[in-house]
């Protein structure tokens, strides 16, 4: 599964994507990113506020406790600021 | 017709203007500027590539299936720029003038809700990120149904 | 800054929408286009010179008090014109987004019933005077306090 | 004082200006417009159907009914339709 960080999460994570392959007990966003959060430092700081967070499964906007059963493509990232 | 463009390149807002211009009636834009007044010198934009043009297309599309359009031309531009240059040109065509003036209003207070960009502001010597404002989701909010 | 243009000439709109990217934030503009689907050869405009100039400066003048503008321009072309050509161009400037875009659709609404100006139509080889319509006045009365 | 006629006003008219003197009587938009439609054949014409004529007392739109004491320039025309 492919994992995209934008913005200042992805300036925590220090990586602007990376592969993973999360344990079978990890089927929706939220758990996705507390599983991403032991990863490192970086994850644990880039996640400490979750209320900040937004995501996208297969470049769909989707909230947290959305499924990613199947996702090729998961993107985390704080709320969107254009225009 | 539907124009979608994501892009590092300075905005032709005048040759989007007059591309809007086919068969008659009205043309509606709205360029968004990176402000002068608040000490930014630099303002960088950020974008999720493939999605964010995705999402703006879906917009056009609904502005242009909604309020009838001939055109509407979406142009973001992302990576690093500075006051007084453009990063946002919206523009809308229709027969009919409210339609293109309410068109091109719903764009541009549903593409700051709904479209995957990220803005980072330099000031002096530190830069930040900047925050989300309710009042873009309340703009955003009145169009729904 | 308040630019008011009444002119046979071709309106510029790229030039006016660049004049009014001066301190950065939202520019919104409206082009109104002389309709090539009805069947109409030439569009002929009459004003009454000096009261409509003076009516306009009014106009761009209450909606940059109403909405803290920092410009408004209105170009209105006058005289025989065919279709596809631009027939008004309104522009607004300010700080903020809504500001600018409500007082666009407020100045091109309003400049519908509020200055002299009377179209006549060449279809074939007749000539008819436009008729005013009930839904321009209830367009321009929305706006009334 | 001077009359000012625009759009098919001035045509049924047949000049888009004139100068005139309304005898005192004539104190308001509707009697000039009544005087003036004795002038000519043309002038009745452009004048028959008042809920299709507008006007400006010294270039302020005014309603029918209002005073023309004074006044230099008056303009009589059809509802505008502009934009």
């Amino acid at each position: 599964m492919k994992i995209l960080y934008f913005a200042w999460v992805r300036e925590r994570v220090g990586v602007a994507e990376e592969d993973v392959t999360p344990p079978s007990g990890v089927d929706t966003v939220a758990a996705l990113v507390d599983w991403l959060a032991t990863r490192s430092d970086g994850h644990a700081a880039a996640f400490a506020e979750r209320d900040k967070l937004r995501a996208a499964v297969d470049q769909a906007f989707v909230a947290l406790d959305s499924p990613i059963a199947g996702a090729r493509e998961v993107a985390i990232f704080p709320p969107v600021t254009g225009g | 017709m539907i124009r979608v463009l994501v892009s590092p390149d300075a905005i032709d807002s005048a040759g989007e203007m007059a591309a809007l211009e086919t068969d008659g009636g009205a043309v509606a834009t709205f360029t968004g500027l990176v402000r002068a007044d608040d000490g930014v010198s630099v303002l960088e934009l950020e974008h999720y590539p493939g999605a964010t043009e995705a999402a703006l297309v879906r917009l056009a599309e609904a502005a242009r299936v909604r309020w009838g359009l001939s055109a509407a031309t979406i142009v973001h531009r992302v990576g690093p720029m500075r006051p007084g240059e453009r990063i946002v040109f919206v523009g809308t065509a229709s027969a009919h003038r409210a339609a293109a003036l309410e068109a091109c209003a719903f764009l541009i207070d549903r593409l700051k809700t709904d479209a995957p960009f990220w803005k980072r502001e330099t000031v002096g010597d530190a830069t930040r990120w900047v925050e989300a404002r309710a009042h873009d989701d309340a703009a955003a909010q009145r169009w729904r149904d």
